[in-house]
């Protein structure tokens, strides 16, 4: 699309998001613009500022790879008159509780969730997969095969966030060795893991670094 | 196994500290020492746990802090539980007391867990309001074309083909060999069997189904009978009655010049 | 809502219609934003000119009293191509089953596919013909003459084949002398075909001339 300038891409990015009304991924619109994944992200960005700085009625969020139109929060009062809606209600604490630890010890089963709470979750598992907040994902190779679950999209849309980066760092958690499955499949190893700087910021790293050191050296 | 020095400063200021901290209590420094030991509960090897926790307490005393008094009954405890382990590998009685550890362990482990799960749920809580507060809207109505793109290889068909052939193979009786002749080959006219079938009737009054086979000599033949059967029963010239195991024949009508079959 | 600003209005006007997927009537606006009409009506209509003048992804449709967002005509062909990009899907295992024994023996009836499969394979045939991967040619000459079927040029083109030539090589097919119509729609006598070297061995080609000659004469 050589003949289209910036704001016309702009546009037909608006477009297309507002056509689909569900999360957009990132390769339909190269691919329907014919243009690179670097220069649509930075399209996407800029459309996202755009909705943001104006306040305007409209917001564009950002899922893992995909994008998505909503109606801006600030007017969620008005609309919801001018709908005669409720404001949907609030997750209990037991919903809560579950889905966090699904969010952080991802993808995990039932019986884990289970033995952390020390008390039965069935229920509340089955609410959260109702309300799509997590979804099934494989089972575990272990005898009786138990069900993965990990969160979804409409989980980082109810949460505003665009990965699980970017959930709340959780205070001091030990993984405890419990061994957990990558995206492929893998088994990770949970030292393995512990010893990688991650996504971790430098300040994180060097306390990290420093607390070995006091291992080593003391 | 070189023995590993533990952070007094931290340990020190985890008092002074809110909730939450390592070393609360006894049980709090065992675990801390198994996962700096990267051992599980159930694998605690109580010698090597014994000897750290005793240098952390030794570490304490040439700090000259107060070693508070629960930490010194888990030292004497843990050096009872070795002790006996020492003498003897079958004593019930110690075993009996390192379950007890092990299960304070496990439960205090679950516990702070769950105190750490608590935490997250009041930090992301807060983040649950954006969701409560925006609406998505439903797509476009866009026409789809029923034509849809396939994509698959050629080796897919022979695939589907060994299915079939494998299922059925497995589904014996009947053999397909045994359809083969019903569809395609017809050495034996159902024609003439099915006027031999109507004058056999008319000689012999109402028969059996199944007598209506005898004397067929092969498969063909048997199929032509059946095939005659089924186009005279279609035609209304004859008519079967009773059940699947007891069923009669008898002659409803005339069989026309030509009954096309 | 005397404390917003137009701006602020035009903004919460957006969110409202953007949360409806249905014509908003303007009575709702004017209660949800406690404004009047002539207001109202006045904010829609800037609204609607600045997306038309903005050249914007979206556009404002006004239907008597209701309003409704839309996507963009300017960029409708762009849009329908960024749905239009769907993975080639795959053919679920009956209807590759079905598929099999049309390309097979073809041109042949759906009770044919069913004696073979064993089931009632009907709704399967109704999705390929659908799916135009097989098509009706004819009737066999039979009692109740029934359909024959045959597969077509999406069949060849979804499974990367020149001709039915190309089909792969299958092991212990069995032909049972069928009826068959060639390429241009003429009937294939199987005797003919079988005159020609084919794979079929010489008694089977005994048995199905015999098996004519009963049609012939009798």
């Amino acid at each position: 699309m050589e003949n289209m300038d910036m704001k016309e891409i702009e546009s037909a990015i608006e477009g297309i998001l507002f056509a689909s009304g569900e999360p957009v991924q990132e390769e339909r619109i190269c691919t329907a613009l014919e243009l690179d994944k670097p220069t649509v992200q930075q399209m996407l960005q800029k459309l996202m500022d755009y909705y943001a700085y104006e306040r305007r009625g409209i917001r564009l969020l950002h899922m893992e790879e995909t994008w998505q139109l909503c109606s801006s929060p600030d007017y969620a009062d008005i609309i919801r008159k001018a709908f005669e809606i409720r404001k949907p209600a609030k997750l209990s604490q037991p919903a809560l509780e579950v889905l966090t630890i699904f969010a952080y010890y991802q993808p995990t089963t039932r019986a884990y969730v289970d033995q952390i709470r020390g008390v039965d979750s069935s229920y509340t598992v089955g609410l959260l997969l109702e309300r799509k907040l997590i979804e099934e994902c494989g089972r575990l190779q272990v005898p009786g095969r138990p069900r993965l679950y990990r969160t979804t999209k409409n989980f980082l849309r109810a949460f505003h966030l665009t990965s699980l980066n970017d959930l709340p760092e959780m205070p001091d958690l030990i993984t405890e060795g419990q061994m957990r499955i990558g995206d492929n499949g893998e088994i990770i190893d949970p030292d393995a893991e512990m010893a990688e700087p991650a996504e971790e910021e430098t300040t994180e790293e060097e306390t990290q670094s420093e607390a070995s050191d006091d291992m080593d050296t003391e | 196994m070189d023995s590993p020095v533990f952070k007094l400063e931290k340990v020190v200021r985890s008092r002074s500290e809110e909730e939450m901290q390592d070393f609360e209590g006894p049980l709090d420094l065992i675990l801390f020492l198994l996962s700096k030991n990267k051992m599980e509960i159930q694998d605690i090897s109580i010698s090597t746990i014994l000897e750290q926790y005793l240098a952390w307490l030794e570490a304490r005393k040439m700090m000259d802090l107060e070693v508070a008094s629960e930490f010194i009954t888990m030292a004497s405890h843990l050096m009872y539980i070795k002790t006996r382990m020492l003498l003897s590998i079958e004593d019930e009685e110690a075993q009996t007391e390192m379950d007890a550890l092990i299960q304070s362990l496990e439960e205090r482990r679950r516990n702070e867990n769950y105190g750490k799960i608590r935490q997250a749920v009041k930090r992301l809580e807060p983040l649950g309001e954006f969701g409560r507060n925006i609406e998505t809207r439903p797509p476009e109505p866009v026409e789809h074309g029923k034509i849809y793109e396939y994509k698959q290889e050629p080796a897919d068909l022979v695939l589907a083909m060994a299915e079939i052939q494998n299922r059925a193979e497995r589904r014996l009786p009947p053999p397909r060999t045994a359809f083969e002749a019903i569809v395609q080959h017809e050495p034996y006219p159902v024609e003439s069997k099915a006027k031999e079938i109507v004058s056999r009737l008319k000689a012999g009054g109402m028969t059996r189904f199944l007598l209506l086979f005898r004397g067929n000599r092969s498969r063909s033949e048997v199929v032509a009978t059946f095939l005659a059967v089924l186009e005279l029963c279609r035609a209304c010239i004859i008519h079967l009655a009773g059940s699947e195991t007891d069923c009669t024949v008898k002659q409803e009508q005339e069989l026309p010049e030509e009954l096309k079959f």
